[in-house]
């Protein structure tokens, strides 16, 4: 079954948003740049996003009947603009823990430590 | 070989270019690289919305998340940069977990896609809709309360009782203002600048 | 305020200071002795009949004949002059100040010899007296940084000095 | 045209075929106005300086000089500085052109001749338009020196702290025709000049001159030329880049100044609608004749680029006049007066539309047949 | 003396960024010729500015001392070499005061026209060059197609447009060619409406009062303390012009002229000037009145030009010869400043009575304008650096001497 002709189905939406959501985690468990981990803040969000959109979309599936529609998109909007504010903030504290520390690198904050 | 589907043609292409990308992000260590490979990562996830007939998701990705929240990034990237971009290496053994980990996600996650047959995809005789659908419009009655997609909803409560987004998204757009003046105010360093004392250099306060 | 009138206003506090002056010359000037500078341009300056609020320029005159010949001829003593040219808006008048240093500080070849700094009266000295300091090697004492201002920083030697030689080489570029 | 290839070709062939030609269509058209723009600023800004400009090369007005300054910027050595992050250097130029050329994709030229008639098509060009800022920071940041960073960031905020006022000077069109598809926008301006959003309420009319403002300081033209600011700055974020990465970078403003100036056209000045409906007074519309409607088309494509080669001569003329603003004052034009009054002006003008509707509400009206036909997917624009 | 602006402010930025040491020249464009300053910024915000100088230092003193008086003009001429003749003026009336010698009264007016069309050159390219460091070349363009008229104006006169070396100590080298003068007043006859134009293009340009309007504020005294002469002076309203209030033999140059020195002394104008208001955002002192300052004293210059053409067509006698090249000088001292565009301009001279000066002293203008630099760009914006050099009108050939 050749990649190219077969038609594009729901799974096939899913396989690349779980490959994205997975580079996110990766990228958050191994970088130690504070902005790196952010970047894969907005890798895993958007592997979500993905999965909302294939979910919601009218031409990738069989059966419309359990279909979540245009919920999926809706849902994908609040799903950026929640990101946009969230990288706002996390920047704000990035530039204060730089301003106090003069470094970005994670594992060096650990005055919270007992 | 009959025709090739141009719909999973693209979608490929855009697959391939999101996915190569989202993993350079991860393998890069000089920042500003890792920046530009998400930009170009999120770009190619844009183009999927499109492919999945979100067309107005499609231009909203690319506005407000590549447009700004990224470029809110590359402005964090320039102006924590000390110097130049130390790269800071995680050691072998980190690496080595982490990826463990990810791999057993990875694979879990993509047994599960294809495990449920309804979401195999649609039958080939299904025609595809030629025209890009129209969602802009359709998204808008969606905040109405106008559910243009739902109206051949089995059940008519479901139909007439379905209430539109409106009022989360006001609360959102509240929400996102109170945010960014929150990380402006938190962002803003105060610094006191004497004029002609002796001492010409301005005396920073953290 | 004509020069004799200006003399006589500073002789009451200043008579031991005051060396000799000139109202018949071109510029009437009158002499001082150099530590006594400061004090007096100070007055010069917030005397409301003397109000000399702008200090046109600081000279610095270098009376030495290199040749043994001429300078019996000449009648004067080798020495270093400075004047100091001031001027009134409020009254519009005109005054010189002139005060004598030796060329070198106690007769030894090398030792700049020092005067008392007025840029704490007009911060325009600051400036001057760092050309003075550049171009002829008069150490002024008090000043903020004193530097030079025109020859680069590392040049030996002070060029408006008479007996001045130009350095053979500088940084490798042929000078003579 | 797709389908018509279609027939005789197999269909990838046509798609790709149509694809193709818009794109090379499309090109010519940014490659063309970034030459004939350099000759018309150096023309324009000769006359506004009592002086002559270019008329050795090519003839009397000098018409070769756009040629000449291109093969002598090709034949320049091409140098990446040594604290360059060369392949971020390189990339920066394209990205911008990029940018600006995927503007072209959605602008309409006549009533159906765009490339992609897109049904978000005004959001699309503001999300695209978005993009260019990012040629800039790495073009920046990438040439390695302390002063092109200075004029990046310079560049970077203040195009940025622009796109809010801009994308709400542009929501106002959108509002009064009810759909951001560019060409029905420029359809619902037909008829004489009155019909013009220009002219359609005076809530428009100060809307349009605050969008002229903000799309000179988006595309760094004129006084709010910070990032290139020669007395400070040497030449901001352009400094380390020489030869064909100049070349495409300057491409890519003049581009942008006549992307810009188009945009406005189709959503101030009607597009190809001009101030005499010439093409309905001879007849030339689509349902005379084919040939007759593709001939006011046409009519309408030439009125279409004398209006935005007429935005253009405007920028060009604003930027020999005035002097420079310093980078606190443009941000304080932006926050302290651009995005007030176009806030002010977009909820003078839902007031006005709602209280004084020119003819039926299109709001309303367009949504009832959506109603009845839920399942048939709307066909776009031709139930007015 | 501390003016209002002197108490701390707690001035807020958004992001602290570590301080940078940044060399604005000595080849920067908007440096005027090679002066090279090193501005301590923090992110926009400069907090110390230290000018360097020195770069065309030729020692133009030393040099008089192997020369006569008549053969060191021509280095007078490369002190301002935008205003050349007012270089010339300068020394040659410097060692007429020494040798106590008068010149005809037809030399005087010739002088007089000679000096006020440097004058009208020299703030010519002054307001062109501001335009320029503003970002507006037309400007630059405008003024200087009216100075290349003045520099023909030169070239008929005395063969070089620079540096003329025509107002020689004793006289003039040469006498007026016929039909100059005629020339002089259709020169002067079509430049007055360009003087509205270019009041039109940049002194009522809201941007270019928003760039330069409380800019560079400098005080009275701050004026005086650090020796700024000339329009600097004049802009910060101290009412003090050499051409009135200077010494006799210079003053007399301008007897039977009637003009009015231009200066604001109570921080207004005479109003009968008949030139645009005065704007209210701008105070007393800073850098748009410097550049008012220059462009009322360019109308003036014209109005003494066509009086001296006047008064040189009326006057009996003819053009007084130079003195010989090889004269003897009496001894004694000198020291003179005439009003040059830039300001005071001071030569003095020691003489021990051989015909070559024992020692020249050379005092210029935009030394001691420049002085005050440090103190202006407190806390200014990187942005505003040029917009204050620029008020200043440097010409660094006479400041490195």
């Amino acid at each position: 079954m050749n990649p190219l002709v077969a038609p594009i189905g729901l799974s096939h939406y899913l396989v690349v948003g779980s490959i994205l959501f997975v580079c996110g985690v990766l990228c958050m468990a191994t970088k130690r740049n504070v902005l790196g981990v952010l970047m894969g803040i907005e890798l895993v969000l958007n592997g979500a996003n993905l999965n909302f959109i294939a979910f919601g979309s009218p031409m990738l599936r069989a059966d419309q009947s359990n279909s979540i529609g245009l919920d999926g998109q809706m849902i994908a909007l609040f799903v950026i603009v929640l990101a946009a504010a969230e990288a706002a903030v996390a920047l704000a504290i990035a530039l204060n823990y730089y301003h106090t520390h003069a470094t970005v690198d994670v594992d060096q904050a650990n005055e919270l430590k007992g | 070989m009959d025709a090739i589907n141009w719909h999973s043609f693209f979608f490929l292409m855009c697959a391939l270019v999101a996915c190569t990308f989202a993993i350079a992000v991860v393998i890069a260590s000089n920042i500003v690289r890792m920046a530009c490979y998400l930009v170009i990562s999120l770009a190619a996830v844009a183009g999927l919305f499109f492919l999945a007939g979100a067309d107005f998701l499609g231009a909203a990705q690319l506005m407000v998340y590549v447009g700004g929240t990224m470029v809110l990034l590359v402005f964090g990237v320039m102006l924590t940069a000390r110097g130049p971009f130390v790269s800071m290496k995680t050691g072998p053994a980190q690496w080595l977990v982490a990826l463990m980990a990810a791999g057993a996600l990875l694979f879990v996650l993509v047994q599960a896609s294809f495990s449920i047959p309804a979401w195999a995809g649609p039958l080939a005789s299904q025609p595809q809709p030629a025209t890009l659908p129209a969602t802009a419009e359709q998204l808008g009655y969606g905040l109405l309360g106008v559910r243009a997609d739902q109206l051949d909803q089995r059940d008519a409560v479901a139909r007439g009782g379905l209430s539109g987004y409106l009022l989360p998204f006001e609360i959102i757009s509240v929400h996102l203002v109170v945010v960014l003046v929150g990380a402006a105010y938190l962002a803003r360093a105060k610094r006191r600048v004497t004029k002609l004392s002796t001492n010409t250099a301005g005396s920073h306060k953290p | 305020m004509i020069p004799q009138a200006i003399y006589e206003k500073l002789l009451h506090p200043f008579r031991p200071w005051l060396l000799a002056q000139d109202f018949a010359a071109i510029d009437p000037w009158i002499e001082v002795r150099a530590d006594g500078l400061p004090e007096i341009c100070r007055v010069l300056r917030d005397d409301p009949d003397l109000a000399f609020d702008m200090l046109n320029c600081i000279t610095a005159v270098d009376y030495f004949e290199p040749d043994e010949k001429k300078a019996a001829a000449a009648e004067w003593q080798p020495h270093l002059e400075l004047q100091y040219h001031l001027t009134s808006t409020v009254h519009r008048h005109r005054i010189v100040l002139k005060s004598r240093l030796a060329r070198w500080q106690n007769n030894e070849i090398g030792q700049l010899p020092e005067a008392p700094s007025v840029s704490s009266v007009w911060s325009t000295a600051e400036w001057h007296e760092r050309e003075v300091f550049d171009l002829m090697g008069v150490l002024f004492v008090g000043h903020r940084d004193l530097r030079r201002i025109l020859c680069p920083e590392d040049w030996a030697g002070h060029p408006l000095r008479k007996d001045y030689q130009m350095p053979v080489e500088y940084h490798g570029i042929q000078a003579r | 045209m797709a389908e018509f290839l279609a027939q005789y070709v197999p269909s990838w062939l046509a798609y790709t075929a149509v694809g193709l030609v818009q794109a090379a269509l499309c090109l010519v058209v940014a490659l063309a106005s970034a030459a004939v723009f350099i000759w018309l600023e150096r023309k324009v800004s000769a006359r506004i300086q009592d002086r002559l400009g270019p008329t050795r090369v090519g003839g009397r007005f000098g018409w070769l000089q756009p040629p000449a300054d291109g093969i002598k910027l090709l034949c320049k050595e091409d140098i990446i500085p040594a604290a360059a992050d060369a392949p971020l250097y390189r990339i920066a130029p394209y990205i911008s052109f990029c940018a600006v050329f995927a503007v072209f994709l959605a602008l309409p030229f006549a009533s159906g001749w765009v490339a992609l008639d897109l049904n978000a098509g005004a959001f699309f060009v503001l999300a695209v338009a978005g993009l260019e800022v990012f040629g800039v920071i790495l073009g920046g940041y990438a040439s390695g020196s302390k002063w092109s960073l200075y004029g990046a960031m310079r560049a970077a905020a203040q195009v940025i702290s622009y796109e809010i006022p801009l994308a709400l000077c542009v929501v106002v069109p959108v509002l009064i025709t009810g759909s951001m598809n560019l060409v029905e926008i420029g359809d619902s301006q037909k008829g004489w000049f009155t019909s013009w959003y220009l002219f359609h309420d005076p809530f428009t009319f100060v809307t349009f001159w605050v969008y002229v403002t903000c799309v000179t300081a988006s595309t760094n033209r004129a006084p709010f030329d910070l990032p290139e600011a020669e007395s400070e700055l040497v030449a901001g974020f352009l400094t380390e880049y020489s030869g064909w990465r100049w070349v495409v970078f300057f491409m890519a403003e003049y581009a942008a100044m006549f992307v810009v100036s188009g945009f406005g056209a189709v959503l101030f000045l009607g597009g190809w609608n001009g101030p005499i409906p010439l093409a309905s007074l001879l007849g030339l519309t689509p349902e005379n004749h084919a040939i007759l409607g593709w001939l006011g088309n046409l009519l309408g494509m030439a009125n279409f680029i004398t209006k935005a080669v007429l935005g253009v001569v405007f920028m060009i003329w604003l930027r020999w006049t005035l002097p420079r603003l310093r980078i606190d004052q443009v941000m304080t034009t932006c926050l302290k007066y651009c995005v007030p009054i176009a806030s002010a002006m977009l909820a003078g003008v839902m007031i006005w539309t709602y209280l004084f509707p020119k003819g039926v509400i299109d709001g309303v009206r367009h949504s009832a047949p959506v109603v009845q036909q839920a399942s048939a997917q709307p066909q776009s624009g031709d139930h007015r | 003396m501390s003016t209002e602006r002197m108490q701390p402010e707690t001035v807020e930025f958004d992001v602290r960024t570590d301080e940078m040491l940044i060399n604005m020249g000595p080849q920067h464009p908007s440096t005027h010729g090679v002066l090279r300053l090193v501005l301590r910024t923090d992110g926009e915000v400069v907090n110390e500015v230290t000018p360097h100088i020195g770069y065309l230092h030729r020692c133009a003193e030393k040099i008089g001392e192997n020369l006569t008086p008549r053969q060191f003009l021509p280095y007078t001429d490369r002190l301002d070499y935008l205003a050349g003749i007012s270089m010339n003026l300068g020394w040659a009336l410097t060692v007429e005061k020494l040798l106590g010698h008068k010149v005809s009264e037809k030399t005087r007016h010739l002088r007089v026209i000679v000096a006020e069309l440097s004058r009208i050159a020299s703030h010519l390219v002054a307001a062109g060059c501001y335009g320029l460091d503003l970002g507006s070349f037309t400007p630059f363009m405008w003024t200087f197609r009216e100075r290349e008229k003045i520099l023909d104006l030169y070239e008929d006169l005395c063969g070089a447009r620079l540096t003329c070396s025509y107002i020689t100590v004793g006289g003039v080298t040469a006498d007026v060619p016929d039909g100059w003068l005629k020339k002089c007043e259709e020169f002067l006859t079509q430049f007055e409406p360009v003087i509205d134009d270019l009041h039109a293009l940049l002194t009522n340009n809201a941007i270019f009062i928003q760039r330069t309007a409380g800019i560079g504020v400098m005080s009275k005294a701050t004026a005086l303390d650090y020796g700024c002469t000339g329009p600097v002076l004049r802009g910060s309203g101290v009412d003090w012009d050499l051409r009135r209030d200077g010494e006799p033999i210079y003053t007399e140059m301008y007897d039977g002229y009637t003009w009015r020195v231009i200066a604001a002394p109570e921080g207004k104008y005479p109003d009968d000037h008949p030139y645009p208001p005065v704007p209210p955002e701008t105070i007393l002192g800073d850098s748009w009145h410097r550049y008012f300052v220059r462009m009322l004293e360019v109308v003036q210059s014209m109005d003494l030009v066509r009086q001296g053409i006047e008064k040189y067509s009326m006057a009996a006698g003819d053009v007084d010869e130079p003195i010989p090249l090889k004269k003897k000088l009496p001894k004694g001292e000198a020291y003179l400043e005439t009003e040059a565009p830039k300001g005071q301009m001071g030569f003095g001279i020691v003489s021990d009575g051989s015909p070559v000066p024992w020692r020249v002293r050379v005092k210029s203008s935009s030394f001691c304008n420049l002085s005050v630099t440090p103190e202006l760009c407190q806390g200014v914006l990187v942005a505003d650096i040029p917009a204050i050099i620029g008020s200043l009108d440097l010409v660094l050939g006479e400041i490195d001497r």
